[in-house]
């Protein structure tokens, strides 16, 4: 079947609403969350609907279905990321993934390999959301590490000339977005990952914008911590996939406590179940780990070499028009060499916010502000920039619309 | 919606001719705001002659809507009582939560009336109160100073 | 309207499946988790169909939806506790609210009134679920507090004789739950709370198995935090609420950092927003929110009161029943004066799994185990139990079925 | 699903008089198993003579499904070789997997193919393999001791 995002849009509800009073909605808001397919949305209600039941807990037939569908959606997952299934964790999102792995190793004691203290380092880069940010202050901050980054050239590139100063061997921990939500940059890991290897760090990759562009495998990715948030891959909000190696979790001390994660608890002491339960606190997020099983059917069925091949030449068509306005720069990599779909730009004088209103007045949805990686565009010179990030439901149309919607801006605010 | 209900002609003339916009070498409190959402940022001085506004300046990056309102707000405070001050302000806060209902008191308000058409984008609310905010804070820290 | 089991239970579409080749479900294990209305189900779907966005981050139309849809569910839920609207955060459930407080505790500095340190103590009680236990043993453990606890009498009420020593002038705060999981007993609070508040310690209450089946009003209630899951309030899985006083949310630290919870962000500091949104990093669990406020609208609309009378005079029913099967004992108190709607017991020499078994084979879903207690079922020596848990949907007709099914379980295993 | 199917006749009878449900006092290597999810708990002692079984005794509590299996695996290790034990606790494991689609092979497992019905119930299935991990981690740490 050939992949065709005419097709391929009418499998999702919400792209035939329209926006201010009657106008076409074009979608180029991916990039902070994706909308829906049906199926996605009836997996979730039919999990309520005919199999809800607490999983893992109950000896009735309500729970053994609940149970099946929710591992089934971890077999899921797994297999989208080609990873074993107990290395797998549902979360509520990338934000909470990040900030287990960053607390979990806060809790590491002295003597197991995710403990750090002072003289011990985290590295980042500068083009990190806050969320693949903040949480290693935090860690830095309580544990008395040091955080150090990458930069970023004018370009929109990680600067790797210094990267075995960056990462030296007090190093115990590198936390990279694999493809940039404000540039669209996709970073080069084998560099990285190398080095981070060599002086005995782990590699936490932030895969927000790429897992649910492109094929991933975590098998030959060579990093060891990997998440992204199920709503940008098609799927239900308020869950998210953390993998790690099988090794790492059996080492790495849990992040939040509660039920199911146990495996004997007293008064006073608790010890832990093995991953991936060690990770699973409480009743899980069942209906959306479901919905995201579905969301990642979908998204193999059709192929995620076709959606990654059809953004690329989407983003092609993007840039060189872009490229004709002349008043519009764009802020990251202008070809689709090593670059996704993320597409930000600023126009001359018009602040981006007024910008996106007048798009939205068109029924165009894109993004404006720092985009949650504030240090970043703080960096570049430009505090806010509009953002148009395109997902396999994009057309050539919703191109030429923005196109007109920008040339119509800047005749607005001229 | 008509997109001109917000980008009203008074707004975007304060857009491109700013008022007031150039720190004044005194003040008696400076401060700076933040929106956190879109990284709109203000410093705005102000002056006080007892109990009447005697200047507001300011200086800044963001949007139309957020320009355009603290420059209107400069024009309107000067010379005001900070009882005045605070009336219209009051003003302009309850219109701006007014979700287009109200068109505000020209009286009151004179320029900043333009601005009504504010209240029915929610996400665009934060944007005209940057520089309210800023100037409440500023003549509370001023008036402490006394 | 007057209240009607029998129509209520027509809004809940998995109530007309059937289990086991053709037999009525009598879900009895709304403990563990409640069944969803058509109605939430459709609040959930309708965000995915109609407006989803990502909230609070779009200049566009469908981002202004989305947020009113969000903000909405937020103060729907304030209101179904009588809070103010800026007090109530969305979590992903109970499990993460009380590791919320406790990390966010942990992460207080010296001066902050939630900071912790040797010689500060923690007080628990010993009918706690362990998702209110583990996350304070951790807390003392790393900051050397002590934990302490109130013990459970043999009839399965808090032993108070010596809440003044338990509770002493070290005591930093005092986490419990507000009914037991597993006995039924309602705690009295006003005492602790009254001992708390005089030592200067905070109340954080489990409201897991209290908030869905009777009228809250944290304004009179006397604690300080409260959380409570969506999933056992008929709401969606992956949300729960968690309320505090505005004063102490303003001093309480930020627990999940990243996105949206910022004020500012350098790439070596940051600063935090104000509640709500400092305890909200990330892209919410915006469908969920929505779908919960549709249920506690569901709730509200039956009436909380009329709701807490249904389960008591079915409680009561229950307990009667029970009382004259010969070998069956209930753990916990045998009226229902303070006491909720689940019903543990033991049967003679039959281990709760068969009989739990037993009971789906006739359609009957009831929870066996130690159901997250296990310092408790193991104190009052009962290693595993059965429960039976009711909601607003069961009716007398459920009743029977389960005594029905308990008389032919002891011929069955006799 | 017929509940008979799960609960045969072999198995409640091994509940009723469950074999070897006394702990020796002597042992070459003793374990403590638990079954988080329903807390069931078993000790077992395993002692060996060579490359053989020569005995394997327990006490616990749990429900039929768990007590039945580990006095069925006692009578049935009991004897045998640990070559021999690895391959019936490989079947039994097997067995347990097949969601009801095998019978198990009755020379091989002999009264241990009555909990052929469990592997239909997927929460029992640790019930039943409750003895028989905490067997595999004993007879290892006893071979290891020798
Ligand atoms: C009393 C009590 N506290 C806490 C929890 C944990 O709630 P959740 O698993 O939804 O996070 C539960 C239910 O599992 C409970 O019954
Ligand atoms: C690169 C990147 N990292 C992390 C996040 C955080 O994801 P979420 O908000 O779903 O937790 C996002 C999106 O907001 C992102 O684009």
């Amino acid at each position: 079947m050939p992949f065709n995002a005419i097709e391929v849009a009418k499998d999702f509800p919400i792209l035939s609403r329209t926006i201010r009073d009657g106008k076409r909605l074009v979608y180029l808001d991916s990039g902070a969350t994706s909308q829906k397919p049906e199926v996605v949305i009836e997996a979730e209600s039919n999990f309520y609907r005919l199999h809800n039941a607490a999983v893992h807990r109950g000896a009735h037939q309500l729970a053994e279905e609940a149970t099946d569908a929710y591992e089934g959606a971890r077999a899921i997952a797994a297999n989208f990321i080609n990873a074993d299934v107990d290395e797998v964790i549902f979360t509520k999102g990338a934000t909470e993934s990040l900030n287990l792995v960053a607390y979990a190793m806060g809790n590491a004691v002295a003597g197991n390999r995710f403990h750090l203290t002072t003289g011990d380092n985290i590295v980042v880069t500068e083009m990190e959301h806050h969320a693949n940010l903040i949480p290693w202050q935090q860690l830095a901050a309580r544990t008395g590490a040091t955080l150090t980054w990458l930069s970023v050239t004018p370009e929109g590139r990680l600067d790797l000339s210094n990267l075995n100063q960056v990462i030296s061997e007090k190093t115990k921990v590198v936390a990279l977005t694999h493809q940039s939500n404000v540039l669209g940059t996709i970073n080069p890991l084998d560099e990285i990952n190398k080095r981070a290897h060599d002086v005995g760090a782990v590699v936490v990759l932030d895969a927000c914008q790429s897992a649910p562009h492109m094929p991933i495998d975590v098998k030959t990715l060579g990093v060891d911590f990997l998440t992204f948030s199920g709503h940008k891959a098609v799927g239900p909000t308020g869950v998210g996939i953390f993998w790690g190696r099988a090794e790492l979790l059996a080492e790495l001390p849990p992040f939040l406590t509660g039920g199911s994660m146990i495996e004997n608890v007293t008064m006073t002491t608790a010890t832990w179940a093995q991953a991936p339960k060690k990770f699973e606190a409480g009743v899980p997020n069942m209906a959306q780990a479901v919905g995201l099983g579905a969301a990642l059917s979908y998204l193999t069925k059709i192929g995620m070499k076709n959606i990654h091949d059809h953004e690329n030449k989407l983003t092609s068509i993007l840039l060189n028009k872009l490229a004709e306005i002349k008043n519009l720069k764009v802020v990251g990599p202008t070809t689709t060499q090593m670059r996704g779909a993320a597409v930000s730009f600023t126009l001359g004088e018009i602040h981006p916010h007024d910008l996106g209103q007048y798009l939205d007045n068109q029924g165009i949805a894109v993004r404006t502000g720092h985009h949650c990686a504030w240090p970043l565009t703080r960096k570049l010179g430009v505090p806010a920039t509009t953002r148009a990030s395109l997902y396999l439901y994009n057309t050539e149309a919703d191109i030429d619309d923005l196109i007109k919607g920008i040339v119509g801006a800047e005749k607005y605010f001229g | 919606m008509e997109l001109d209900n917000l980008y009203q002609e008074v707004i975007l003339d304060h857009y491109k001719r700013p008022q007031h916009k150039k720190l004044s070498a005194s003040f008696d409190a400076q401060v700076h705001h933040i929106n956190p959402s879109c990284g709109d940022e203000i410093t705005l001085n102000v002056t006080l002659q007892g109990d009447r506004v005697e200047n507001v300046s300011w200086d800044g990056v963001g949007c139309s809507i957020s320009q355009a309102s603290v420059s209107i707000l400069s024009d309107l405070l000067i010379g005001k009582t900070l009882t005045q001050a605070q009336e219209i302000s009051d003003a302009f806060m309850a219109l701006m939560q007014s979700k287009g209902t109200e068109k505000g008191d020209e009286n009151l308000l004179e320029d900043a009336v333009a601005l009504a058409g504010v209240s029915q984008y929610p996400a665009r609310i934060k944007c005209a109160l940057l520089g309210w905010m800023a100037f409440k804070d500023a003549s509370v820290q001023a008036l402490s100073k006394k």
